[in-house]
């Protein structure tokens, strides 16, 4: 199997993701978009292990999925503290500063 | 599985205990704080901040050592795969020294704000420690994974400072803000490191150096690569376009921590970048140098124009940061200039350190004028010489240190980074040069704004009582104006910081 | 011949540069102490210049000494006996009518500063020219301010106009014997300075200051052409007064010798000379800048005497005389029948003539009048006639001086302190004896009645202007003879003849213009005892005196009005007994009796209808006209005399200024030339003078006289008449273009310009620049910062999203999202720049 | 030449002295006015005896050698170093700005502009000091940076917190021009640095190596410093920050200002940018000679425009200076030694107009040319000195100001070889006629102001005739004539202006041999 299929798949994970961020109003859905983007880098890396042959891939897909699982749980956390503020967790609300 | 793993020797890395002396000080102070924090009385929640204090100082002690010891490069980890991923040498030492000592100023800022504003004193406290250790791990990180742990490491932690006025729905929205749009920076960083990684094989930064052009072209994959991962510090250190984040975060932060943000945690974007910049990309600087031009020109000078109609002064300051962040990026520019490269490094680590001293003492003076003005208004500054004069003098000499006139430390800084890019010699060195140097004259006009207010405004409400500040803030207040006087008069004093040959010789191959 | 002489000039030649010092030391004396000194400083003024007048003597006795000596001594004996001798004498000086004997000048120089190797030094510079102008300027100067002690007695501000008096004097006698330029322009600056405070001296009243300034400003117009023929002339000398005479090319000296010696390029000359000249334009009151000179009228009568006979106003005939050869070769002056010079002079001595006609005020007739000579003096100087004009210089000083004081005299005590003579004076010859006496003298040498001082100067100028082919001046010259004996008829008549008007019929002059202001009057008089008061510098019961000068001032007189005023401030003799005309005291007389006699007989200096002996100014005066061995010029260097013994010259022709001297030999002074003295052109002249009175004296008679007739009004009834003696009195209306039209362009729309300039076009752009800075700020904020978002994210990604898929269009982003949208675009934007641009 | 390093603590002490005086009164509290009125004074006339040891122990025969010369590390790792000296060309300005600070602080006894608090005031004007003193004696482009710009702080708050009406606007323009100016002028320090090999920033040492730098390079490198020395001249035209700051100035400042502010421009011009770059310098000359000469006929023009006294002698700053600058582009010994002459000669005239200008202000409690009359009839003495400085100013032979002038003009006749003779020559002309418009502006003023009848508006006498009436009785109190701490402030100038005026040669020989040493490049 060529790498590149690898390749094809995390870009375009990589691009839902992108869109999923710019595009969705909702915080856990754009959460969602970059865990996305993660998981396409995650992809990419591992592929590129297997070709060089080497672990560092892996190990940099380890630790992503180590800190991914900190950042969601932050993100929800605050997530959580917006909804409590305001009953919504519509993005688009949030622009009370300007300037 | 398991057979494969038993029939490999495994030999246990070397430690040296020494060289990682911050970092675990650092680990344990901030354990031994949230466990205090858990014990101690609701009365006697000061304590943590002194202990914080304290661990950060004694951090800082390892640090001394290391740095009166020697300059021999030190491996804290060195074993078979390890060697040279995470590095204690001269420049780390420096940097390392400056985080903590940035993170010592806050705290002090911090005390008796955080105090008043009956926050959970404790968690803050980790929360910030733990930042600052990212940071210095930062500092020491040669490879792709261990820069990408610290900086998680330091930007997770700050999301949550951010937010820390859990109730202030500004809060909420700077929080949330820096959360999300740090995390999607950081993703697209990933997969910009994925991509060198597949590249170039490697993700120790001093192998990817040669690697980068080892195939011979230089592929768009690279390109790509190379751009993302700069995308990803630009937004830490707020350069534009990538800025926006900034004034909304550092207005709806408290303010010691938009203080942290606005030095410690963009120091830190700074400091990866220029060790990518320096390590990695030696080879790239056709990639990076037009980005990093068009960033810093583009940084520099829509940083200044929009900070000159701000009303607020902290986000004034959120500009006026993004502003001086291009003019640290501007020696970056010309890095991969013959013989540019040790004045442009130079140039960014001493800027760093003025630029730490200076904001941080303006926000000391923030804090203490908004403790009676109880505004962020610029214009609640009005008359401050009059009523507070020690204050008004001090932050005219933070402001003027920052429109670089000499003989505060400002204009070393400044000085520094016009001296890289000319060392340079080239045409877009003096392009840049040009564009800073009428930069400089606009940031002039929005720093003077305020120290008009200061000296020839009267005072608003007319309530002219004088300000009394808490003995923390006046601590800090004296580190950072000492700091910023002594390195204008003396500026040896930290221009021999970036006698930093190492960097750029033995790693940079 | 070989005539040595000793080194040591003598003590008074060697010690020349004291002269302008004693003054200047009285000035400081006074200003720092005059108040407190029981003459309130005058007696310092007047000793300071008989010192001046005691040291000039003696210089010129010695120089007529070494002079003498110079020539063999052989003219120690009488006029009879040089010309009995006819032995022993191997140069035919006074044969050939040339003087051949070089008598060196005293030549002194110290360094004042130094500038890059180049000495500016302070000197003396001690020749014939330089020994008259000094005995004439400390002569004429004792005499003014002995007449002031009188005229100008109880003024305010009395100390310090002989302060100012004694600067002044001490200005043109630092100029008279400059060794350099630049001291030369030291002189000349100070006399301007003086002039300034002299002329606006009682500035209380706005047309006084008015005519300061002017006099001051106009004179500084000319300055520019000091200015910059200075430093023509300077570049252009230095090389050859560096290299021949080891000083430089500020001397004096060594410029006169550069400009004969043939090495000097013509343009250089033609332009430091114009320039120079522009300078004495000015200076002098020439066409077109001689506006200024009537105006300064407005200064106190001896003030005006000073200025207009020795002082201020020759100085820019003398500057032509000091450095004549620069003008003899720049200007082509022989061989040519018209210059710049003596076209300036000619215009200037016809219009200034026509234009004293039509003048009431009798200083201004005065005034013209000496605006006429000055033209009189340069047309003899541009046409060649040196002798003539430095002679004319002379004379003019002793009779013009005469006439100012006699004016100030009548206006004194005849006309109560009135200068106008239509309305004031008349008739003053019986009240007046010893004034109009001495009047009638000095206007008789002044229009050249024969044998008197007048006579003998102007009549060689125009000899002169004829010999030497200028004939159209030489005409003009007849004619301003003429002109000048008709209007001096004209004034003379008004002021001493007819019948009696005004304040010299016995009306007291306040009487009138107090009735105009009765009711004015009590308001002025508690004024003028306030002022009294404050102001009072002479503690007499001059209440009365006060009470009318404010309120003259107070209703905004004319300036005469005013001048009386100030003038009577100080009169406690004639309040109180009679207000009618009457003989001026001693004081007031004697220096117009001293001048008087002297119109008389100064023309027998130089008179050359009687034989050589009479000619005794050209001899003591005029340098040698023969090239002169260069070393016998050296200069010994700084702050040395130089006290070279006199040399014969080389034998042979006159050759300076027609032929450049050969090598090792200098010219100093061309080889002007002296017409025979003719009876008949002489006689010619005192006919038309003779006639000009006859003439001029009847018209006034009828026009001016108390019956009436046809002439009476004509100007009000011939339009032609009527508009030329509008164009008279409107001064040609030069005034008008000045003040009206350069000067106001220059003070209001032009600066207002300028200004508007700087503070829109210049200022604006700094201030637009700021405002733009702030203005881009704002710009940025909402079209990029924002509306990038906007515009790239929101529509952009909402134009992908439609495209994608219709249901999420609705879906509208946050800030958050914007922000986000700009952070990849920029990215993707600049990844993919760097995509294209490195594959 | 080598420079000499005999007793060469003495520009040091002379120099940061003021900054002790600085600390001392930091440590008293602001009520206590008369003690930092003490001190401040004892500080400066401190400084101002180590000037006048200065002066005695200066060599005079060696004065084109750098004098009490320092180097030593400083900023080693950009090779720049604490470098002082003073010779011919800096020891005149070294001194005056010593003079003029204890004068100022004389005149500032009882004349502290409001809003008052002499504390800060007078802090303020000893760091002035040192900034000034310390620019004229640096010999290290870095060091001269770094004074330099000392100054412009103190300058800014003294303008914008003492200052008339309008000193908001104005102050901000004074600091953002001359931040401007400084900025590209130290991109051009740099600049210089690195051609030159970057070895030193030492001034003898560029100037050594300045001259091998490539023509069109130096070009640039001269362009950043001369907008940069140019605004602080000011040259036309980028003087308009000029009459807006000396106009809004307290008289503290506008003295300072004229008499060695403006002069660290031309200063600049004589020290570095010519003698280090002398080929750019030559490119240069015609164009420093034709805005030289602009901005005298420009001046003179705009003082004509002025209704305002002081605004009127801010604007003869422009032209004064224009002189100089005129001056300074022949690049000859004549034409750079009148520019020096007349940047002191300016200070003391111009200074001492402002000085003027100032006490005028406070009896009259306006500076409108129109309705000031007759001060010559109410403060004859006050009159006098003004009359005086107007005549300096315009150059009257025998006074300062001529010998700035008329060498300027004369020196324009034939400048360096290297230039065009043709357009000099016209530009002497042009800034000959500058000198009638001089005297035009300059009289006109004092005509206007001097002489007459007061303005009844302030006779104090409420005569019906009189409009202003009303207020007269408050101003009466103010008119009275010189007084002793005016008197002590200003003899110093008045006697100086006449004996420069009469024995310039004190000045010339001291600057001359400096002077030669510099041109020498031109006559090669």
């Amino acid at each position: 199997m060529l790498i590149n299929n690898f390749l094809l798949l995390g870009a375009v994970l990589f691009c839902i993701g992108v869109y999923g961020v710019i595009a969705r109003k909702n915080a856990v859905m754009v959460l969602m978009s970059i865990e996305l983007i993660l998981n396409s880098v995650n992809i990419n890396l591992l592929a590129f292990s297997m070709l060089h042959g080497n672990a560092d891939g892996n190990t940099f897909a380890l630790y992503i999925i180590a800190v991914a699982a900190a950042e969601v749980g932050v993100g929800l956390a605050m997530v959580l503290l917006i909804y409590r503020n305001r009953k919504s967790i519509a993005l688009d609300e949030l622009s009370e500063m300007k300037g | 599985m398991i057979a494969s793993l038993l029939a490999v020797d495994f030999t246990a890395p070397t430690v040296d205990y020494h060289a990682l002396a911050p970092e675990i000080v650092l680990a344990a102070g901030l354990c031994i704080v949230l466990l205090v924090d858990l014990f101690v009385d609701e009365r006697q929640r000061w304590i943590t901040s002194t202990l914080a204090g304290f661990t950060l100082l004694g951090a800082l002690i390892p640090v001394v050592t290391l740095a009166v010891i020697g300059d021999d490069t030190r491996y804290p980890l060195s074993g078979e795969s390890l060697t040279g991923r995470y590095v204690v040498d001269e420049y780390a030492l420096i940097l390392k020294a400056l985080f903590l000592l940035a993170g010592y100023v806050v705290v002090l800022m911090s005390a008796d704000e955080i105090e008043r504003g009956r926050y959970y004193q404790g968690e803050y406290y980790v929360l910030l420690l733990t930042s600052i250790l990212g940071m210095v791990m930062m500092a020491s990180s040669r490879d792709l994974i261990s820069i990408f742990v610290a900086l998680e490491f330091l930007s997770i932690p700050a999301y949550m400072l951010a937010a820390w006025n859990k109730r202030n729905s500004k809060g909420n929205e700077a929080g949330m803000k820096y959360y999300l749009l740090g995390v999607f920076a950081s993703a697209i960083m990933l997969y910009g490191m994925s991509l060198l990684y597949g590249v170039t094989g490697t993700t120790l930064l001093s192998e990817i150096g040669p690697a980068i052009t080892a195939s011979g072209e230089f592929s768009g994959v690279h390109a790509l690569a190379v751009a993302f991962i700069v995308v990803g510090f630009a937004f830490k250190v707020s350069a534009v376009p990538f800025h926006q984040w900034a004034p909304d975060v550092y207005e709806g932060a408290p303010t010691p921590i938009t203080a942290f943000l606005s030095v410690a945690s963009k120091a830190a974007g700074f400091v990866a970048l220029t060790t990518l910049v320096f390590v990695a990309f030696p080879r790239a600087d056709d990639v990076y140098q037009p980005f990093i031009f068009v960033l810093a020109a583009a940084s520099m000078t829509i940083g200044n124009l929009l900070a000159l109609r701000q009303t607020n002064i902290v986000r004034m300051f959120a500009y006026s940061s993004i502003s001086q962040g291009g003019f640290i990026l501007m020696p970056l520019t010309v890095a991969g200039v013959d013989g540019a490269g040790e004045s442009a490094l130079k140039a960014v680590v001493v800027y760093l350190v003025v630029y730490a001293a200076t904001n941080l003492g303006a926000f000391a003076v923030i804090i203490a004028v908004a403790r009676k003005t109880r505004s962020g208004e610029i214009s609640s500054y009005g008359g401050l010489f009059s009523y507070a004069p020690a204050l008004g003098v001090l932050m005219t000499i933070f402001l003027a240190s920052l429109a670089g006139i000499p003989p505060l430390g400002g204009w070393f800084a400044k000085f520094g980074a016009f001296k890289a890019v000319l060392d340079a010699g080239t045409g877009w060195g003096y392009a840049i040069a040009i564009i800073a140097a009428i930069n400089t004259v606009i940031a002039a006009a929005y720093y003077i704004t305020v120290m008009r207010e200061i000296w020839m405004k009267p005072v608003p409400d007319g309530d002219a009582t004088p300000i009394r500040t808490p003995s923390s803030i006046q601590a800090a207040l004296v580190i950072t104006c000492g700091a910023t006087i002594v390195l204008g008069v003396l500026p040896d004093l930290v221009g021999r910081f970036g006698d930093l040959a190492d960097l750029t010789g033995a790693l940079g191959r | 011949m070989l005539a040595h002489v000793n080194d040591s000039a003598g003590w008074f030649l060697e010690h020349a540069w004291l002269i302008p010092v004693v003054p200047v030391i009285g000035f400081v004396v006074i200003i720092l102490f005059g108040k407190r000194m029981p003459m309130k400083g005058s007696e310092v003024g007047i000793a300071s210049m008989v010192g001046a007048l005691v040291l000039s003597i003696g210089t010129a006795y010695q120089w007529i000494q070494r002079v003498d000596a110079a020539h063999g001594g052989h003219d120690e004996g009488s006029a009879i006996a040089r010309g009995i001798a006819g032995f022993g004498r191997s140069l035919s000086a006074a044969a050939s009518g040339e003087e051949s004997t070089y008598v060196a000048p005293v030549i002194k120089s110290w360094t004042w500063w130094q500038s890059g190797g180049l000495e500016f030094g302070l000197g003396q510079h001690i020749d014939g020219l330089a020994v008259m102008m000094l005995i004439l300027v400390a002569f004429i100067s004792v005499l003014v301010q002995i007449f002031s002690l009188e005229y100008v007695r109880g003024d305010r501000r009395y100390t310090h106009f002989f302060a100012a008096l004694t600067l002044f004097s001490g200005g043109m006698l630092t100029m008279v014997l400059a060794e350099n330029m630049v001291q030369l322009i030291l002189g000349w600056e100070l006399m301007g300075l003086c002039s300034f405070m002299l002329i606006g001296h009682w500035w209380e009243d706005k047309a006084n200051s008015r005519a300061a300034l002017k006099a001051f400003f106009t004179v500084r117009v000319g300055d520019v052409g000091l200015l910059v023929g200075t430093a023509i002339v300077f570049f252009g000398a230095n090389a050859f007064a560096v290299d021949n005479f080891g000083s430089n090319g500020f001397s004096i000296q060594a410029i006169n010798a550069w400009a004969m010696s043939g090495e000097a390029s013509h343009d250089v000359l033609l332009w430091g000379s114009v320039a120079l000249f522009i300078a004495c334009i000015g200076k002098s009151g020439q066409f077109p800048l001689h506006t200024w000179l009537p105006d300064a009228m407005a200064g106190p009568t001896p003030v005006s005497s000073l200025l207009h006979s020795s002082t201020m106003v020759v100085a820019g005939v003398f500057l032509v005389a000091r450095v004549y050869p620069v003008f003899w070769e720049g200007l082509s002056i022989p061989g040519s029948s018209v210059n710049f010079i003596v076209l300036i002079g000619g215009i200037t001595t016809l219009i200034a003539a026509f234009l004293a006609f039509v003048q009431n005020d009798i200083k201004k007739v005065l005034a013209y009048s000496t605006v006429s000579q000055l033209g009189l003096m340069m047309m003899g100087l541009g046409a060649g006639a040196w002798i003539a004009a430095v002679f004319h210089i002379f004379t003019h000083a002793f009779f013009k001086c005469c006439l100012f004081l006699c004016a100030g005299s009548v206006a004194h005590s005849g006309s109560h302190h009135s200068f106008d003579m239509k309305k004031d004076m008349g008739g003053l010859r019986k009240a007046m004896p010893v004034t109009f006496a001495c009047w009638m003298i000095a206007t008789a040498a002044l229009t050249g009645f024969p044998f008197l001082a007048g006579f003998w100067s102007k009549d060689e100028i125009i000899a002169t202007v004829g010999k030497n082919g200028y004939d159209v001046f030489f005409y003009l010259g007849f004619v301003s003879a003429f002109l000048t004996a008709a209007y001096m008829t004209r004034a003379t008549y008004l002021t001493f003849f007819g019948t009696p008007r005004g304040a010299a019929a016995g009306e007291h002059h306040g009487d009138e213009h107090g009735e105009e202001h009765e009711q004015a009057d009590d308001e002025a008089h508690v004024d003028a005892l306030v002022h009294a008061g404050a102001h009072a510098t002479a503690g007499h019961d001059a209440h009365d005196a006060h009470g009318h000068a404010l309120a003259h001032d107070a209703h905004g007189h004319d300036a005469h009005d005013a001048h009386d005023a100030h003038d009577a401030h100080g009169h406690d003799d004639h309040h109180g007994a009679h207000h009618g005309p009457h003989e001026s005291g001693k004081l007031l007389l004697v220096p117009i009796c001293i001048l008087a006699f002297l119109s008389i007989v100064a023309g027998f200096l130089q008179a050359p209808a009687f034989g050589e002996s009479f000619e005794k100014l050209k001899l003591w005066v005029e340098p040698t006209t023969a090239p002169i061995a260069t070393d016998d010029l050296l200069v010994g260097g700084f702050g040395q005399s130089v006290a070279v013994a006199p040399r014969a010259a080389a034998e042979g022709e006159k050759v300076c200024g027609y032929v450049a001297p050969s090598p090792g030999q200098a010219c100093i002074f061309p080889a002007v030339t002296h017409p025979p003295f003719s009876w008949a052109k002489a006689g010619v002249a005192t006919i038309i003078v003779f006639a000009a009175y006859a003439i001029s004296f009847a018209l006034c008679s009828l026009v001016y006289g108390t019956r009436r007739n046809k002439l009476q009004g004509l100007t009000g009834r011939n339009k032609l008449l009527g508009a030329g003696h509008r164009f008279l009195v409107n001064k040609y209306y030069l005034d008008d273009l000045y003040e009206k039209v350069v000067v106001r362009a220059v003070a209001y729309p032009i600066s207002q310009a300028a200004y508007w300039i700087n503070q829109r076009v210049l200022d604006g752009t700094v201030d637009a620049v700021g405002k733009g800075g702030r203005r881009t700020g704002e710009w940025i904020y909402r079209y990029v910062d924002q509306g990038a978002i906007d515009g790239l994210a929101v529509n952009g990604s909402g134009k992908a999203a439609s495209g994608t898929g219709g249901a999420l269009r609705p879906l509208q982003s946050g800030k958050v999202n914007q922000y986000g949208a700009l952070l990849f675009g920029a990215a993707a934007l600049g990844a993919l720049v760097l995509v294209i641009v490195n594959i | 030449m080598d420079p000499i390093s005999d007793q060469n603590w003495l520009l040091s002490l002379g120099t940061f002295l003021p900054l002790a005086g600085v600390l001392v009164m930091l440590l008293i509290p602001k009520k206590e006015e008369l003690l930092h009125k003490q001190i401040a004074l004892v500080t400066a006339l401190g400084t101002l005896g180590v000037g006048i040891a200065t002066l005695a122990a200066f060599d005079y025969d060696q004065s084109a050698r750098l004098q009490f010369f320092v180097d030593t590390e400083w900023i080693s790792v950009i090779n720049s170093g604490y470098t002082v000296g003073l010779d011919g060309i800096s020891l005149p300005m070294y001194f005056l700005s010593m003079v003029i600070t204890v004068l100022v602080m004389i005149y500032s006894w009882n004349h502290i502009p409001s809003p008052g608090n002499p504390k800060a005031f007078l802090i303020l004007m000893l760091v002035l000091q040192t900034g000034m003193a310390g620019t004229f004696i640096a010999q290290d482009l870095i060091l001269f940076f770094v004074f330099f710009e000392v100054v412009l702080l103190p300058m800014y708050f003294m303008i914008g917190v003492w200052g008339g009406e309008q000193r908001q606007y104005a102050s901000l323009k004074f600091f953002l021009y001359t931040m401007f100016g400084s900025a590209l002028m130290l991109v051009a320090f740099l600049a210089l640095y690195y051609k030159t090999g970057a070895e030193s920033f030492s001034i003898p040492y560029l100037i050594t190596e300045g001259i091998n730098i490539d023509k069109d390079v130096a070009m640039w490198i001269f362009a950043g410093m001369f907008i940069g020395f140019a605004v602080k001249v000011p040259m036309f035209p980028f003087h308009t920050w000029l009459p807006d700051a000396h106009t809004q100035a307290p008289t503290q400042g506008s003295v300072i200002l004229a008499a060695i502010l403006l002069k660290l421009g031309t200063y600049g011009f004589i020290r570095i940018a010519i003698p280090v770059l002398p080929q750019a310098a030559v490119e240069w000359a015609p164009v420093i000679g034709v805005l030289a000469v602009i901005g005298i006929i420009y001046g003179a023009l705009g003082c004509l425009a002025q209704t305002d006294m002081k605004r009127l002698i801010a604007f003869s700053s422009v032209a004064h200076m224009g002189f100089v600058m005129l001056g300074i582009s022949t690049l000859t010994e004549m034409g750079i030694n009148a520019a020096l002459f007349g940047m002191v000669a300016h200070g003391l005239i111009t200074g001492m107009l402002f000085f003027c200008a100032g006490s005028i202000k406070e009896r009259y409690h306006t500076l409108e040319i129109k309705r000031l009359s007759g001060l010559l009839v109410q403060m004859p003495k006050l009159g006098w000195i003004l009359g005086f400085c107007a005549m300096a100013s315009l150059g009257l032979p025998g006074l300062a100001g001529f010998w700035g002038e008329f060498p300027a003009i004369l020196s324009a006749y034939q400048p360096a070889p290297q230039l065009d003779v043709t357009l000099f020559r016209t530009l002497m002309v042009i800034a000959a006629l500058g000198t009638v418009l001089a005297a035009a502006y300059l009289l006109w003023l004092y005509q206007r102001t001097a002489f007459g009848e007061p303005n009844p508006e302030f006779t104090g006498h409420g005569h019906a005739h009189s409009v202003g009436a009303a207020g007269n009785d408050e101003h009466h109190d103010d008119l009275h004539d010189v007084n002793v701490y005016e008197w002590v402030a200003w003899t110093p100038l008045l006697i100086a202006i006449v004996v420069f005026g009469v024995y310039p040669q004190l000045m010339f020989d001291v600057m001359d041999p400096a002077v030669t040493e510099l041109v020498k490049v031109f006559h090669q």
